[in-house]
C-alpha cells in the first residue's frame, strides 16, 4: 500500500528501466554502460557469459552496490540512491546466485521473515499485539507451508538452512522471493543445482505469476528454461547489454552464439 | 613545538610496547577468527617466564625474551588445544568469552605462584640520552629496535613461507583446506603458538621498561585490542599502524587535554577512524 | 543465614536484569555491547541523582534511570551504525570506560570517586529481614517484567526479524528489513533495562561509585549469558543466578584447600570460576537452553 | 591406458551429519581409470553427502571406500587427498581471500616444485584466470569461481576425482568446453566421479551412471541406458523438454558424442 | 555462648589493590595466632575468616554479607578501597558490626555509622598538610602533586597547598592514568614547571613507572611518597640508584613502642607498610575491646574500643599484653604499630605521628619520628 503511494502520478512504461549504469572495481570495468528495459507482466531472460556483469547488475539494482554512473528506476522512480531495505519494500526483490541465509533461522523461519507487510514487525505492536499481527501470522504461515510444498521443502522446513543441501538452498532463495509478494522479481540463476524436473515446474510457476502480472527479470545460463519462458532476452557482455529481443532473435545473433552459446564452432 | 615532538617520540616508544602483543592478538585472530582475550595474561605469564629466566637463574635479557616467547606459546597452545578448541562448536564469540575464562585462571595461575608482588628485571637503569630538547631511553630505543626485528620476521615469515599461505587459507575455509592437504589443526596450533609468543616477549618488554605484577597484561589489554582492531582485526601491518597511532594519540592527549582522559580520546579517535574506514587502517573489506 | 540468601538473590536478581538486557542486544540483535557496564552505570547514576539530591520519589527514579539507558544507548547505536561486529565491542567497551572516567573525574557532576551514598531504599532499612525480602520482591518483579516482555518479543515478528539481522545484514536488508530501526530499537531497549538494573542496584545498596562500574560486571555478565544461552531471555535468568550462587559457592573452596595463603585462595578461587564457566561451556556449547525456533505449525 | 582398473570404489557405505540420521543409507559406486561416471538424483537425495564421506570430509558410520585400491575410509582429508584423491565440492569451493594464484598454489601443496608448469597449464587452459590471477577469488563471478575451483582440484594431479556439479553456474558454452575437458582428464587416465544436475549433457559425455535416491542406489547402468529410460526422465531428467534441453548446442554433441568409448 | 569468636578481614587479594591486602590478611591470622596461643580473648578462640574484595565495590558488599551473614563475624577489619569502604558500611552499621577501616577518604567517617566505624588511616587532609610542611622543611619552594584519580587527590592536594603556600610557595598538579606503562610525557609536562620538589600519590605499581621514568628524564630533585606506595616492594623493584633518596611518611607509632616492631617481627620484614600495621591495630583493638566490654558483638567493640584505646592508663603495644591487664582490671591504653591509635567521636584518629623515612642504598632508613 506504501509502495502504491510512492508509485507517483505518472504511472511508467517500464517497471525497470536502467540507462548507461557504470561501475568499476579497481580498474575492472565491471559495467561498462549497461542499459536496459523490463516490460510488465512477462518474464525476461538475462543470459550472458560468465563474468558479463549480470549478477553486479542485480547487485546494482538491488542496491547493495552503488552504481558510479547511470541511473536506474523502478516503476517510474529513481532508486539508485535508495538503501537495499528501500528498494524491498517498494517491491522489487531479488534472489541470490549464491545461496545467502540466516544461518541460525529454519527454512520455516526464512520463509517468515520474507513475509511482506507484517504489522508484527513494529515494536509496539511486538509487546502490545493485535489481531491484524496475529492474522497476518497466520496468513504468512499458511503461505509459507504451501510455499515450502511447491518447492519440495516441506521434510525439511524445520532444518537450519545450514542443513540443506546445495538445491535445496537455492530452492528457498526462490521461496524467500515469492513470500515477499513484491511487484518484481530479479532471479540470479535459479535453476543452477536444481534438478530439472523440478526446474521445469519452477519455470511454469514462474509463468503463471508473470500472468498474474509479477514483472520477472531472470538470469539463467540453463537455455532450455530461458526459451520455454522468456519472451524477451536480454543478452549482457562485458559490462554491456549486446543484444535483446526474442529467444530466437537473439539466439540467432552470431555474435551471442559465440560469446556464450558456443553452439557453431 | 618541542612538547610536541618529544610526545611525538614518547608515543612511538608506547606504541612499541603495544606493537608486538597486538600483532599476537591480530595473527590469531587472522587464523582463528576469534579475539583471544587470554592475551593479557598470556603476556603476564611470559613476562613471569623471562623473570624467572633473568633473576630465578641469573640469565642474560636475549635468552629471558626467548624463554618468555617459549614459555607463552607453551601456554597459548595448551590453552588453544585443551580448552578454547572445543568452544569453537559454539561460534566465535564462545571461544572470546571462553578465552576471557581461560584468562581469568592463566592470571590467577601467576598470582598463586608469584604472589601479588612487583618483580623487577635484573636491568640496570640508564638515563636518557638527550638530543638537543629531545630526550630517549636506551633501554626504549632497545625495545623499539626489537620490537621492528619481530615485526619484520612475522611480516616475512606469513608472507615469504607457505605457511602463512596456509594459514590464510585455513581462516578463509577450512573444510577446503584439508582437501588441499593442510591440516587445520596443527595450523592453528603454530599461530597460536607464535601470536602467544609474541604476546609474552610483549609482556617482557612492558615488564622490562617498569615492573612485572600478575596484571602486567591485563593493564594493556584494552589497548592492545583497541590497537588491533584500530589496524584493523587480523591485519599483521595494521596491528603496528594501530599501535603506533594509539601510543601517539594517547601521548598527545596528556599534552592537550587532562592525562586522566586518555583512554577516552583513544576511544573517540578509534570511534572516528573506524567510521571513517569501517574495517580499519589497513584491514581488509569484508565480505 | 538467611539474610545472606536473599542478599544474593537480589544481587542475582540485578545481574538477571543485566544479562536480560544482554541477551536482547547480543544474543538476539547481535550487538556485541561490552559496554554494558556503562548503560548499568548511567541508569544507576540517573536514579541515585535524582532521588538522593533531587529528593525525587524512587519511581520517578527508576523511570529516569530507564529514560536515559535508553538515550545514551540510542546515542551510542547512532555513533556505531556503521561499524562492524568485532569493532562495535572495541568502541562500547570505550564508552563504558568513559563513563567510568567523566564519573570519577567531573565531581561537580558525580561526587567523583567518592559516589553517591545515602540513596534512599525501597523498603526502610530497619525492615530487618523484610529489607531484604521486600527489595527481592520488588526487583525480581522487575526480573519478571522483563521476562515476560522479552519473550513476548523474541516470539514475535520484530524478533524474528532481528535474529535474521543479526545472522546476516545484507540478506535481510534485501529482506525489506531497516537495519538501523531494529538495531536502534534493540539496542536502546537493552541500554534502557540496563539502566534499571543500575537503579535498583543503587536503591538496594545505597551506595553507586565509578568503581563499581568496573569491566568485570561486563565480563561476568557475559559469562552468565553465555553459559545460560544467549538468545533466550529464560537462559539469561538462569545463567545470571547461576553465576552469582557459583561465584558465592567458590568462596567456600578456600576452606578445602588449607594451607594456602590468601592470595593463593582467593586466586583459587577466581581459577575455579573461570575453568567453570569453560567446562558449562564444553559441554554446552549453546549454553544451558539453546536458541529455539519458531517451528512451522502442523498442517 | 590401464582400463578397468577401479581407482575409486565404494562399498555399503553409510553415514551422515552429526544431528541428524544418517543421510547416506548404503551406497555403492565406483569408477576405472578413464572412466567418467555421472551420478544424479533429486535434491536432498545425499549425493553431495556420499562425495564427503568419499573424501574424508564427514566420517563414514559403515562401508569402505577404496582410492587406489586401498581402504581410506575413516582417514583425514588429508591423507585420503594424499592417497590421490581429488574433490571440488559443490559449495564453498574456493578460497575468497586467496588470491587466483594463491588458490592454485594451495591446489599444488604436495608438489610445490610443480607449482610453475602447472599452474601455466591452467592458465593456458582458462585465459580467464590468468587475466584474474591477482584478484581475491571472492571477487571472482559465479561462474569464474567453478572454473577457479576446477583448476585447483587439477593442480595436484589426483588419479581419481570427485566434482560437485562443476558447471552449474557456467554459460552453455563454458559448461560445454568444460565437459570437453572433464571427457579429456578422464581419458587420461583418471577416475571420475562426477554429481551433475545438467544432467542430460552431463549423461552425454559419460561412460556410466548412477541414480541416487533417498541416500540408496536406485539404478545404474550405461549412462545411454539411464539417460534413455522413461522413468529416469521424467522424474529427474525434466521430461517435457527432452530434447531441447541445453538448447541446438547440447543438443548436437548429445547426438553425436553418445557413441561411447568404453 | 561458647565457641571460637569469629572475625573478618576484607582486603584487596585481587584487582589494583593486590599489592596490599595479601600480606594484611597475614599479618591478622599470625597476630591472631599469638592471641589464641596466650588463651584467647575472654578464654575463647579467635577465627579469622579472611575474604578478597577485588578491588571492586560490588564484589565486596557480596563478601561482606557472607562474612557477616554465614561466619556471622562480630567486626570486618581491613577494607582499602575508599568505595568498597563506602559500599560495605551501612551493612556493617545496620548488622551491628563493627568496620576498622585504612581507607583515606574524608567522606567515610561523615556517614551515619552510629560508631561502628573506625579508621586508623590519617584523613586526607592531615596527610596532604604533613607532605607541605615536609617538603618545605626539606627546602623546596616550588611543589609538584602527581596523582592517579583516587577519592582523596583533592582534597590532600588543596591542604598540601595551603600549607606551601603559607610559606610562601606554590604548588601544582597533574593526575595521571594509573594502568599507563609509560609516563614519560607526563613528567615532561611536570618537569616543565621546574618544580624543586614532587609528592606522588599513588600506589607501589604506577609509582613505580613514574619514579623510573623521573629518573630517565634526569629529576634531581626530591621526591616524596606515601609510605604505602614506597615500600620494600618498590624499593626491590627499582635499581638501588633510581630509588635512592626517595622520602616517605607514613603514620606511626610514638617512637619506641612496640607495635612496630611487632609486626614487623611477625612478618619477618624489616619495615612493614602502613597498611599492615594498621590492621594489626584493629585486631588488637577489638580483641581488647571485647575483653573490655565482656562480650562478642559488634556493639560490644564500638562502645569499649575508645575505652581501652584512649584515655589514659597502661600503655600497651600489644594485645597478649593487652589483655591480660584487662582481665586483672587494669585501665590500658593501646599505642599500636600505626600510631597512638586515639580516635574522634566520629571515628577519625585524633593525632596521628608520622614516620618519616628515606631510601638509601636500597634499604628504606628511619630519619625521624614527629
Ligand atoms: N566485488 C568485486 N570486486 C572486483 N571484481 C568484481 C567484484 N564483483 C564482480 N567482479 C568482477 O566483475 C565481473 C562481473 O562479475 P559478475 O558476477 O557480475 O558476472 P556474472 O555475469 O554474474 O557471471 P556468472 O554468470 O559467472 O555469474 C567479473 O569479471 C568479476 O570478476
Ligand atoms: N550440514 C548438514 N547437516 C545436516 N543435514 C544436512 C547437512 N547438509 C545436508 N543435509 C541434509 O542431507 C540431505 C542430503 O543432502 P545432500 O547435500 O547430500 O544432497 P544432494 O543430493 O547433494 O542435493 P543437491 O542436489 O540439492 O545438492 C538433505 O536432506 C539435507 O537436508
Ligand atoms: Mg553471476
Ligand atoms: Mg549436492
Amino acid at each position: 500500500m506504501q509502495a502504491q503511494e510512492l508509485r507517483g502520478p505518472r504511472a511508467p512504461a517500464y517497471p525497470l528501466l536502467v540507462e548507461n549504469v557504470r561501475l568499476s572495481f579497481a580498474g575492472l570495468k565491471a559495467l561498462d554502460g549497461a542499459s536496459f528495459h523490463v516490460t510488465p507482466g512477462i518474464v525476461t531472460g538475462l543470459i550472458g557469459p560468465n563474468g558479463a556483469g549480470k549478477t553486479t547488475m542485480f547487485n546494482v539494482i538491488s542496491g547493495l552496490y552503488r552504481a558510479d554512473a547511470g541511473s536506474i528506476s523502478f516503476m517510474g522512480q529513481g532508486i539508485e540512491r535508495m538503501s537495499p531495505h528501500q528498494i524491498s519494500r517498494l517491491g522489487l526483490v531479488r534472489t541470490f546466485q549464491i545461496a545467502r541465509g540466516f544461518p541460525k533461522l529454519t527454512v520455516f523461519e526464512h520463509l517468515m521473515v520474507y513475509g511482506a507487510r507484517q504489522p508484527g514487525e513494529k515494536l509496539l505492536t511486538a509487546v502490545f499485539g493485535s489481531t491484524e499481527a496475529r492474522q497476518r501470522e497466520a496468513e504468512l504461515s499458511e503461505k509459507a507451508l504451501a510455499v515450502a510444498a511447491r518447492l519440495r521443502l516441506s521434510h525439511v522446513i524445520d532444518n537450519k538452512v545450514t542443513d540443506l543441501s546445495g538445491g535445496q538452498k537455492k530452492l528457498l532463495e526462490i521461496g524467500r522471493a515469492l513470500m515477499a509478494e513484491p511487484r518484481m522479481i530479479l532471479f540470479d540463476e535459479p535453476a543452477a543445482g536444481v534438478n530439472p524436473t523440478l526446474a521445469e515446474e519452477i519455470g511454469d510457476q514462474l509463468l503463471s505469476l508473470a500472468e498474474e502480472g509479477l514483472t520477472v527479470l531472470l538470469i539463467e545460463h540453463d537455455m532450455a528454461l530461458i526459451e520455454r519462458i522468456c519472451r524477451r532476452v536480454i543478452v549482457m557482455a562485458q559490462g554491456r547489454t549486446l543484444a535483446e529481443g526474442s529467444f530466437e532473435d537473439v539466439r540467432s545473433n552470431a555474435e551471442v552464439q559465440d560469446a556464450y552459446l558456443g553452439g557453431r564452432r | 613545538m618541542d612538547a610536541v615532538l618529544q610526545a611525538l617520540i614518547n608515543g612511538i616508544i608506547s606504541g612499541t610496547l603495544l606493537a608486538v602483543p597486538a600483532l599476537g592478538f591480530s595473527a590469531i585472530f587472522a587464523v582463528l577468527r576469534f579475539p583471544n582475550f587470554a592475551i593479557g595474561a598470556l603476556a603476564t605469564a611470559g613476562a613471569y617466564c623471562a623473570w624467572v629466566v633473568n633473576v630465578g637463574l641469573g640469565l642474560p635479557i636475549p635468552v629471558a625474551i626467548v624463554a618468555a616467547f617459549v614459555g607463552a606459546a607453551l601456554v597459548g597452545a595448551l590453552l588453544e588445544y585443551g580448552a578454547l578448541e572445543r568452544l569453537g562448536r559454539g561460534g566465535a564469540l564462545m571461544k572470546a568469552i571462553g578465552s576471557l575464562a581461560m584468562g581469568m585462571v592463566i592470571e590467577n595461575i601467576v598470582r598463586f605462584i608469584f604472589g601479588n608482588d612487583l618483580r623487577a628485571f635484573d636491568l640496570p637503569l640508564a638515563r636518557d640520552i638527550v638530543f638537543g630538547p629531545i630526550r630517549v631511553g636506551p633501554q626504549q630505543l632497545n625495545n623499539l629496535v626489537l620490537a621492528l626485528v619481530i615485526m619484520a620476521a612475522v611480516w616475512a615469515f606469513l608472507s615469504l613461507t607457505s605457511l602463512g599461505r596456509s594459514m590464510r587459507a585455513v581462516a578463509d575455509n577450512p573444510d577446503l583446506a584439508r582437501l588441499k592437504g593442510v591440516n587445520p589443526r596443527f595450523i592453528a596450533l603454530v599461530t597460536v603458538a607464535i601470536g602467544s609468543g609474541l604476546c609474552g616477549i610483549g609482556g617482557t618488554l612492558i615488564g622490562l621498561d617498569t615492573a612485572i605484577d600478575p596484571l602486567v597484561g591485563g593493564r594493556v589489554l584494552l589497548s592492545v585490542f583497541a590497537a588491533a582492531v584500530l589496524g584493523g582485526l587480523g591485519s599483521i601491518p595494521g596491528a603496528v599502524a594501530g599501535a603506533f597511532l594509539i601510543g601517539i594519540v594517547e601521548e598527545f592527549t596528556v599534552l592537550a587535554l587532562s592525562p586522566a582522559y586518555r583512554l577516552a580520546v583513544g576511544f573517540i579517535v578509534i570511534l572516528v577512524v573506524l567510521t571513517v574506514r569501517p574495517s580499519g587502517l589497513l584491514g581488509s573489506k569484508a565480505n | 543465614m538467611l539474610t545472606y540468601i536473599l542478599f544474593a538473590l537480589v544481587i542475582g536478581s540485578v545481574y538477571a536484569l543485566l544479562a536480560q538486557s544482554l541477551m536482547l542486544s547480543w544474543g538476539l540483535a547481535g550487538l556485541v555491547n561490552l559496554g554494558l557496564a556503562g548503560f548499568f552505570a548511567v541508569g544507576a547514576y540517573a536514579s541515585a541523582m535524582l532521588t538522593t539530591w533531587g529528593h525525587a520519589p524512587i519511581p520517578l527514579g527508576v523511570a529516569a534511570a530507564m529514560l536515559a539507558g535508553g538515550l545514551v544507548g540510542l546515542v551510542v547505536c547512532f555513533s556505531t551504525l556503521r561499524l562492524r561486529d568485532d569493532y562495535l565491542a572495541i568502541v562500547t567497551l570505550g564508552f563504558a570506560e568513559i563513563v567510568r572516567l567523566v564519573a570519577s573525574n567531573e565531581v561537580w557532576l558525580t561526587g567523583g570517586t567518592d559516589g553517591i551514598s545515602g540513596i534512599p531504599v525501597l523498603v526502610p532499612r530497619d525492615a530487618g529481614i523484610w529489607f531484604h525480602a521486600g527489595s527481592l520482591a520488588i526487583i525480581a518483579a522487575a526480573v519478571a517484567a522483563v521476562y515476560l516482555l522479552l519473550r513476548r518479543l523474541l516470539r514475535s515478528p520484530w524478533g524474528r526479524s532481528l535474529r535474521a539481522i543479526r545472522e546476516d545484514q545484507t540478506v535481510a536488508s534485501v529482506a525489506g528489513k531497516s537495519i538501523v530501526r531494529f538495531k536502534a530499537q534493540a539496542f536502546s531497549l537493552a541500554a534502557a533495562i540496563a539502566g534499571v538494573a543500575g537503579a535498583f542496584y543503587g536503591h538496594y545498596t545505597s551506595y553507586v561509585a565509578p568503581d563499581l562500574f568496573q569491566p568485570l560486571i561486563t565480563i561476568y555478565i557475559f559469562l552468565a549469558v553465555t553459559a545460560g544461552g544467549n538468545a533466550r531471555p529464560a537462559g539469561a535468568v538462569i545463567g545470571a543466578y547461576l553465576l552469582v550462587a557459583f561465584l558465592e559457592a567458590t568462596r567456600f573452596i578456600a576452606e578445602l584447600a588449607p594451607g594456602v595463603s590468601a592470595v593463593q585462595a582467593a586466586s583459587l578461587r577466581e581459577i575455579v570460576v573461570g575453568l567453570g564457566l569453560v567446562l558449562v561451556l564444553s559441554f554446552r556449547p549453546d549454553g544451558l537452553l539453546p536458541e529455539r525456533s519458531q517451528k512451522a505449525p502442523a498442517l | 591406458m590401464n582400463a578397468h582398473k577401479r581407482l575409486i570404489e565404494v562399498t555399503g557405505l553409510v553415514g551422515g551429519y552429526a544431528s541428524a540420521e544418517q543421510i547416506v543409507k548404503g551406497v555403492a559406486m565406483g569408477a576405472d581409470a578413464g572412466e567418467l561416471v555421472t551420478i544424479i538424483g533429486p535434491n536432498g537425495a545425499g549425493k553431495s553427502t556420499a562425495l564427503k564421506l568419499i573424501s574424508g570430509l564427514l566420517r563414514p558410520a559403515q562401508g569402505h571406500v577404496y582410492i587406489n585400491g586401498e581402504d581410506v575410509a575413516g582417514r583425514s582429508p588429508q591423507a585420503i587427498a594424499r592417497a590421490g584423491l581429488g574433490f571440488v565440492p559443490q559449495e564453498r569451493n574456493i578460497f575468497g581471500s586467496l588470491s587466483v594464484a594463491e588458490n592454485l598454489e594451495m591446489g599444488c601443496r604436495f608438489e610445490p616444485g610443480a607449482f610453475k608448469e602447472r599452474a601455466a597449464e591452467a592458465y593456458a587452459r582458462f585465459p580467464m584466470l590468468a587475466d584474474k590471477r591477482r584478484t581475491a577469488a571472492k571477487s571472482l563471478s559465479g561462474g569464474q569461481r567453478q572454473i577457479l575451483a576446477m583448476a585447483m582440484a587439477l593442480m595436484a594431479k589426483p588419479s581419481a576425482l570427485l566434482l560437485d556439479e562443476p558447471t552449474a553456474g557456467l554459460s552453455p558454452k563454458a559448461a560445454h568446453e568444460l565437459f570437453d575437458y572433464i571427457r579429456r582428464i578422464a581419458a587420461e587416465g583418471i577416475a571420475i566421479l562426477m554429481v551433475e544436475q545438467n544432467a542430460l549433457e552431463s549423461l552425454s559425455v559419460s561412460d556410466r551412471a548412477y541414480v541416487l535416491v533417498d541416500g540408496r542406489n536406485h539404478l545404474e547402468g550405461t549412462a545411454e541406458a539411464v539417460a534413455n529410460d522413461p522413468d529416469i526422465r521424467r522424474l529427474f531428467l525434466g521430461g517435457r523438454s527432452t530434447s531441447s534441453r541445453q538448447s541446438g548446442a547440447a543438443g548436437e554433441t548429445s547426438a553425436s558424442d553418445s557413441a561411447k568409448q568404453k | 555462648q561458647e565457641g571460637p569468636i569469629k572475625l573478618g578481614t576484607l582486603t584487596p587479594l585481587t584487582g589494583s589493590g593486590g599489592a596490599y591486602g595479601p600480606v594484611m590478611a597475614d599479618v591478622v591470622k599470625k597476630a591472631a595466632g599469638e592471641i589464641n596461643k596466650a588463651g584467647g580473648v575472654l578464654g575463647r578462640e579467635l577465627v579469622i575468616i579472611s575474604e578478597d574484595d577485588q578491588t571492586n565495590p560490588e564484589a565486596g558488599l557480596r563478601a561482606a554479607r557472607k562474612l557477616i551473614d554465614v561466619d556471622k563475624v562480630s567486626a570486618i577489619m581491613g577494607t582499602w578501597a575508599s568505595s568498597v569502604t563506602t559500599a560495605v558500611a551501612p551493612v556493617c552499621w545496620q548488622s551491628g558490626v563493627f568496620l576498622a577501616t585504612v581507607s583515606g577518604a574524608d567522606s567515610i567517617t561523615k556517614l551515619p555509622h552510629q560508631g561502628f566505624i573506625i579508621r586508623t588511616q590519617p584523613n586526607t587532609t592531615l596527610q596532604g598538610r604533613k607532605f607541605g610542611e615536609f617538603a618545605l622543611e626539606l627546602g623546596a619552594k616550588n611543589v609538584a602533586f602527581v596523582s592517579p584519580q583516587t577519592p582523596f587527590t583533592e582534597s590532600q592536594f588543596a591542604a598540601l597547598t595551603k600549607a606551601v603556600e603559607a610559606a610562601g610557595g606554590k604548588t601544582s598538579i597533574l593526575i595521571y592514568d594509573d594502568k599507563k606503562t609509560t609516563l614519560r610525557t607526563e613528567v615532561d609536562q611536570v618537569l616543565r614547571s621546574k618544580p624543586d620538589a614532587i609528592v606522588m600519590g599513588g600506589y607501589t605499581t604506577d609509582t613505580a613507572v613514574l619514579v623510573r621514568d623521573l629518573y630517565r628524564a634526569n629529576y634531581k630533585g626530591k621526591l616524596l611518597g606515601f609510605g604505602y606506595a614506597v615500600n620494600k616492594q618498590l624499593v626491590e623493584a627499582l635499581p638501588p640508584d633510581v630509588s635512592e633518596g626517595i622520602v616517605t611518611l607514613s603514620p606511626s607509632a610514638a617512637q619506641g613502642t612496640g607495635g612496630y616492631k611487632n609486626v614487623a617481627r611477625l612478618l619477618g620484614v624489616d619495615s612493614p607498610d602502613t597498611y599492615s600495621c594498621q590492621i594489626y591495630d584493629h585486631l588488637n583493638l577489638i580483641s581488647l575491646a571485647m575483653a573490655a566490654g565482656k562480650g562478642t558483638t559488634g556493639t560490644v567493640i564500638k562502645d569499649n574500643v575508645r575505652k581501652v584505646a584512649q584515655g589514659g592508663g597502661q600503655k600497651v603495644d600489644n594485645a597478649v599484653d593487652g589483655l591480660k591487664l584487662v582481665t586483672a582490671g587494669t585501665k590500658i591504653d593501646y599505642d599500636g604499630a600505626s600510631g597512638p591509635c586515639d580516635f574522634t567521636d566520629i571515628g577519625d584518629i585524633e593525632d596521628a605521628q608520622f614516620r618519616y623515612e628515606q631510601i638509601k642504598d636500597g634499604k628504606i632508613v628511619l630519619l625521624k619520628i614527629a
